[in-house]
């Protein structure tokens, strides 16, 4: 047993947090959040670097690293800002699945582009009013000669809007499986085809950078081979995605709460009131304990669940137990960091506001804790 | 509590429901990309006597007991938080030093045009150096000829950009300073050496500003410090003596909102469990509800009953803390938990959940953080 | 609130005091190792009408209303817990379903003999196999005769050892049951068929006990059925209906343990201060001080607003759940803080503390756990 | 980076496990509890199997395998019963001052009587009053001729009492010394030493098989080689001490976890109520997901502290961080096991009850958490 990096971890760590201090200027993002524009700038240098589909094979543009320095980068990224990490660290979300389950074609053409932030990779998984229960999914696809016919509605899709390139869409495949989880599909779709629209959600609580839509497709018609490996296979497909992303977030989370943390640190040692450094006070004191003792503890969850993944195969308690406890602490770390800038806290110059604002968002992406929980349980329960 | 209240205040009460239902509610959203309460709805804030709730009726206003008065702040942050702030100050901390410790002629001239509206009374006392340590202010008065000249900068004090008359705390001896060298000023908009910065870029609470106010030799009248000449170093007692309704009326503030989430959480799980959807996660968020309920039954009755006892005459200092801390600190709590009913839904602006979380997080710092509370608490319990 | 209390009653409340004070604190120690209350406390107890507190005048008991019954709980509770639990089923469950429904014969033979302490009453509801869920009972009562017979076993049944009379809930009709097949039978020590097993080694509350009570063909003449044979098949609507004010009891017993560790806490933490040592310590503590302090202030502005709700004739189910709830959960919060303020000297049986500990921890599961009680809230919330 | 056991460590814990098996009897440890007696025999056997100093050099009685295994011990034992558990990993208590600091001939005439069995060691360091502030002790050894006269009184040796063989203890050797921490040295005084003597600390919370003693040292003589290590680096020894007793407290609170949550869960699957087993609630499979949750990561928290060890030197911030995390869980984890039992969590034969008493006298051992929290922030800020 070893809880160390190694080398190349450790230099991976050091290129990402030089590339923050370089790259990225709070008044530049808080301008690019004001003008709701997305940090393309920013994400391409993070492409000129590597950073972005590092654990892609070699011959799909990527490292041939595994998902252990893709979270690493993903924490890193988050402690200098939150909003544009998960930009960065999401740019290829959902590549997992073309990676698992995609043709040579598939990914060949799209891996590459996804790598040189070209486009951005995007999943379309929800629908109004479902929810997290995605087995509900009623957006069809239907065989129709040489192509797959799709129609229906998507809710919140990822990096959904004008600079995706492909959208992975869950379609209901079989309407007669009598278990809806056995009658689901992915399909490709590029993101310029006919009948497909994207509408942004519009302003929303936190990850204000982060492109995310409702989809439309309406009489959009693919290729057969557009289909993501084997048919009806969707739901598992989607679900093994699930614990990927999850890790991701919940590495952005330890991030998030590690930024946050520095901020506050920051803060408190030359901020005075009372006659005292306000960390001479045994209460703030005892605040950063707790707070640097839960970060440790959420990234040690976050590389166990990485780790195992590395193994070729995920283990979904983990990763849901990742994010259960990451996204919870970075809440909880960026509530504290809040309290103690006081008025502070709550003006966006200090950027802990917008911390706190991301960490809530990303306990609600990829399933809120309710979820986690029910997942978890069916594992220990062997439902799952 | 509330069943012992007139009928006439009742129908008072219902007016305000009324209208934070009919007129708040469908700007709120509004609001948040304007930062800025319509005219048209401040003018109707002023017919409904809202700026002057605890004036007495002598003075112009409505002459509200505390419980009543707090009832009032309990149906007004049913709502975009902005509306209450736009009033609060008018109402507390801007104008009831003057009507505590104020002249005779100071409360004839000042507190009916604050209780029409007509003038917005705001309070500056907290600076970039004194947050909580109120004592540790540095802004100075000093007596030359008939004119206190103050020089200094305020923080963070809401509603300056609308204020037409300012309570201001400033230093009047530097060797006694809290012990007798500290005393209120009124100073008004227009008098020379008196500018107002521009406003924070605040998480939540978008249509209520607070800014920066700049003393650069400003000119006050010998008469307008609050008493008169005879309570030249009682400032602090009074800029204190404004606190513990303060406090009373933040808990109101954190509970109205409190109860309106849970409000809608309740019809968002009636429509999951109308929908038939996600039964499998509805007992979960039934517990979460279940301790909503019980927090805010706690929340309301230990509210009621502090109220209560000051207008019985009681000292409440502790209790008033106390209040503030359980119900600043629950409407968090409840937020946050609203947000995982929600879902993605939650994280969106155009749902009121949003807004609300951004908005209640700012009471737990605003008007004493939850850890002076705590300081005055213990300080309490161990006299005894 | 307690304000409004006679002065009479101000007399008894403080001659409570004075006893728990004088009497039990005392003996308190000796009861954890000889596992019983001396017969001599027991008795004094009788001489102070404590077992018939809420029993009317007329029936010999001091006729105490809701809120003043409370109140003594939270004296008695101001010492080791088995004191209260001696004569909480005579006040409560043991004989209200008698006072409740019982015809006046009944009422004339048993309350008077139950108020004087001279008969104790316990209460036969809960099941092995039916704990929380109550209406799954399988102790059945057939009519044979001028007989009821029972069979079945009860368990964790509060001073089956030393009652003289048993409410006993059992199923007179199989096919209805909850809906009327289960009736309450008042069962007589030495009724042939009835035994009592050994005491259960509990966790707390030392000195009183709870036993199987086991009925094989246990005789009952007929008349015994409470309200008498009208009332067959309304046994669960009796023992339902005296399970409120067994919530609030529960909620008082919670406060004022809760409020006892409080001042332990605060003599600690004043002697902390005077010995000089661990000031570097003495900032956290405190703020725990002040969250036992906020969180006691809450659980008895609701504790007495529900009891005085229900001394005017409201309905107050869903409120005694929530206080039930929120007062146990606070009780251990506390006590488990108030270890830690005591440090090692906390762990020591010698120490009030350790048995409060314990003690307190089996509200949280008595007469309803805090399951149940959640589900009960989230039930009438969602009916609104 | 790797978070597996090596194929030797899976070995131990096996056979920790078949141990426990085989020899943690619930009704033969509930009877030595009820006896007061020492589990002596299983102590023996656990002698024999080389658990007792796994961690000593050959030379001394011991395995040459690593503090990783020490823990990966306890917590195995732990989830057997905490009470065996705790008594079987501590019975080596102090021996890594003799490790690290003694000199040849005491280790080699102590250690292996500790690895044998023969005798318990035991620390002599707090005294009554002082708590965690041990700097403040005021036992005192003084040379006089060939000797050290040692005089004082202390609290809380744990083993001290009839089977310890020898006891280190804290004493002042400098009283002028300007800060205390540097006038404290540790002495090696032989149990049957005259002038010693022992008195358990009477009943307690939990731990209840622990000999914890009062000592006091009257006169007592002991040889100038008897010093531990350097004169005056008592205190610094002690402290490195704590890092290391912290951990062991640490993994058995993981252990004390892992106990009650094996338990909870074997109630849960075959419990039923409301017609379901309590397992298919959702609210039952929450509440397991945040234990087993809770478990998995104060286990990573715990191998973190304790492979850091294994590189010669103990890490003071992951010591007490796992520490703080895994008695909290403990505590919370053990909370919610005696709820999920209901009423058969409040009664012995379930055990729970008595992890939940263990779990939080644990948390008391060797500082409670804000000790930890002092330690961690003082880490962080450079102030250790």
């Amino acid at each position: 047993m070893n809880f160390e990096l190694n080398k190349e971890q450790k230099q991976i760590k050091k290129a990402v947090k030089d590339f923050v201090k370089g790259e990225f200027k709070k008044d530049i993002i808080h301008e690019l959040i004001e003008n709701k524009a997305y940090p393309a700038k920013i994400l391409n240098k993070a492409s000129e670097l590597g950073f972005l589909g590092i654990h892609f094979p070699e011959q799909y543009g990527g490292e041939a690293l595994s998902v252990f320095e893709k979270i690493l980068i993903a924490e890193e990224l988050a402690i200098g800002s939150s909003t544009v990490g998960a930009c960065v660290s999401l740019a290829g979300y959902g590549t997992e699945i073309l990676l698992q389950y995609g043709s040579e074609k598939q990914k060949k053409i799209w891996l590459p582009k996804v790598a040189d932030a070209e486009i951005l990779s995007s999943c379309a998984f929800t629908e109004p009013g479902i929810g997290n229960n995605i087995e509900l999914s009623q957006t069809t696809a239907v065989k129709d000669g040489n192509s797959w016919l799709i129609n229906g509605r998507k809710a919140f899709a990822v990096n959904g809007g004008p600079l995706a390139g492909f959208y992975i869409v869950l379609c209901k495949t079989d309407s007669e499986a009598g278990n809806p989880e056995q009658g689901l599909s992915t399909m490709l779709v590029e993101a310029d085809c006919q009948g497909v629209s994207a509408v942004d959600i519009g302003n929303r609580l936190g990850h204000k950078l982060l492109f995310i839509s409702n989809i439309e497709f309406n009489n959009v018609r693919i290729p057969l081979e557009n289909l993501i490996g084997q048919e009806h296979k969707g739901y598992s497909q989607v679900m093994e995605f699930f614990n990927h992303s999850r890790l991701v977030i919940a590495a952005l989370s330890v991030g998030t709460a590690q930024g946050a943390f520095d901020r506050a640190f920051a803060h408190v040692k030359q901020r005075e009131q009372f006659g005292q450094k306000l960390i001479d006070f045994q209460i703030t004191r005892h605040k950063l304990a707790e707070m640097i003792t839960e970060i440790e503890n959420a990234r040690l969850m976050t590389w166990q669940g990485a780790l195992a993944c590395e193994k070729g195969s995920t283990n979904t308690k983990l990763c849901s137990m990742a994010k259960l406890v990451a996204t919870r602490t970075a809440m909880k770390v960026c509530d504290h960091a809040l309290q103690l800038l006081g008025g502070y806290g709550y003006v966006q110059e200090y950027e802990v506001e917008g911390f706190y604002r991301d960490a809530k968002m990303s306990e609600i992406l990829e399933g809120n804790q309710h979820v986690q929980k029910d997942v978890i349980a069916d594992t220990i329960t062997g439902k799952r | 509590m509330a069943s012992a209240m007139s009928e006439e205040f009742e129908k008072f009460r219902l007016k305000i429901r009324n209208f934070v239902e009919k007129e708040l509610d469908p700007v709120s959203i509004k609001i948040e990309q304007d930062t800025k309460i319509p005219d048209k709805i401040v003018d109707q804030m002023r017919q409904l006597g809202l700026f002057g709730l605890s004036i007495p009726k002598e003075y112009g206003g409505l002459g509200l007991s505390t419980i009543e008065e707090i009832t009032i702040y309990e149906e007004i942050t049913r709502t975009n938080a902005c509306h209450r702030s736009r009033i609060g100050t008018s109402n507390g901390i801007g104008s009831m030093g003057i009507l505590y410790d104020g002249t005779e002629e100071q409360k004839r001239k000042y507190l009916p045009r604050i209780a029409a509206g007509e003038w917005t009374a705001a309070f500056a006392l907290t600076e970039p150096d004194a947050g909580s340590d109120a004592a540790n202010i540095s802004t100075s008065a000093v007596l030359k000829d008939d004119h206190w000249v103050l020089n200094g900068t305020k923080q963070f004090i809401t509603n300056a950009d609308t204020a037409r008359v300012f309570t201001v705390i400033a230093v009047t001896d530097e060797q006694k300073r809290a012990r007798g060298g500290v005393s209120a000023f009124i100073v008004e908009q227009g008098m020379p050496g008196l500018s107002i910065g521009s406003a924070d870029l605040k998480m939540g609470l978008k249509g209520s500003h607070t800014n920066e106010v700049v003393f650069k030799d400003c000119q006050v009248p010998k008469e307008n410090i609050i008493g008169g000449m005879e309570k030249v170093g009682e400032g602090f007692k009074t800029a204190m003596s404004v606190l513990d309704k303060g406090r009373l009326s933040m808990g109101a503030c954190a509970l109205g909102a409190a109860q309106k989430i849970m409000e809608l959480c309740i019809e968002k799980i009636k429509n999951k469990i109308i929908e038939g959807l996600q039964k499998k996660e509805i007992q979960a968020i039934q517990f979460d509800l279940a301790d909503m309920g019980i927090q805010i039954y706690a929340a309301r009755q230990m509210l009621y009953n502090t109220a209560s006892l000051r207008d019985h005459g009681g000292n409440i200092t502790a209790e008033a803390s106390m209040v503030k801390v359980f119900c600043t600190e629950m409407a968090s709590r409840i937020a946050e938990k609203a947000i995982d009913i929600f879902e993605m839904d939650g994280c969106l602006t155009s749902n009121q959940i949003e807004i609300l979380l951004r908005d209640v997080r700012l009471y737990r710092i605003y008007e004493g953080t939850s850890e002076i509370q705590r300081i005055i608490i213990a300080r309490n319990l161990l006299k005894k």
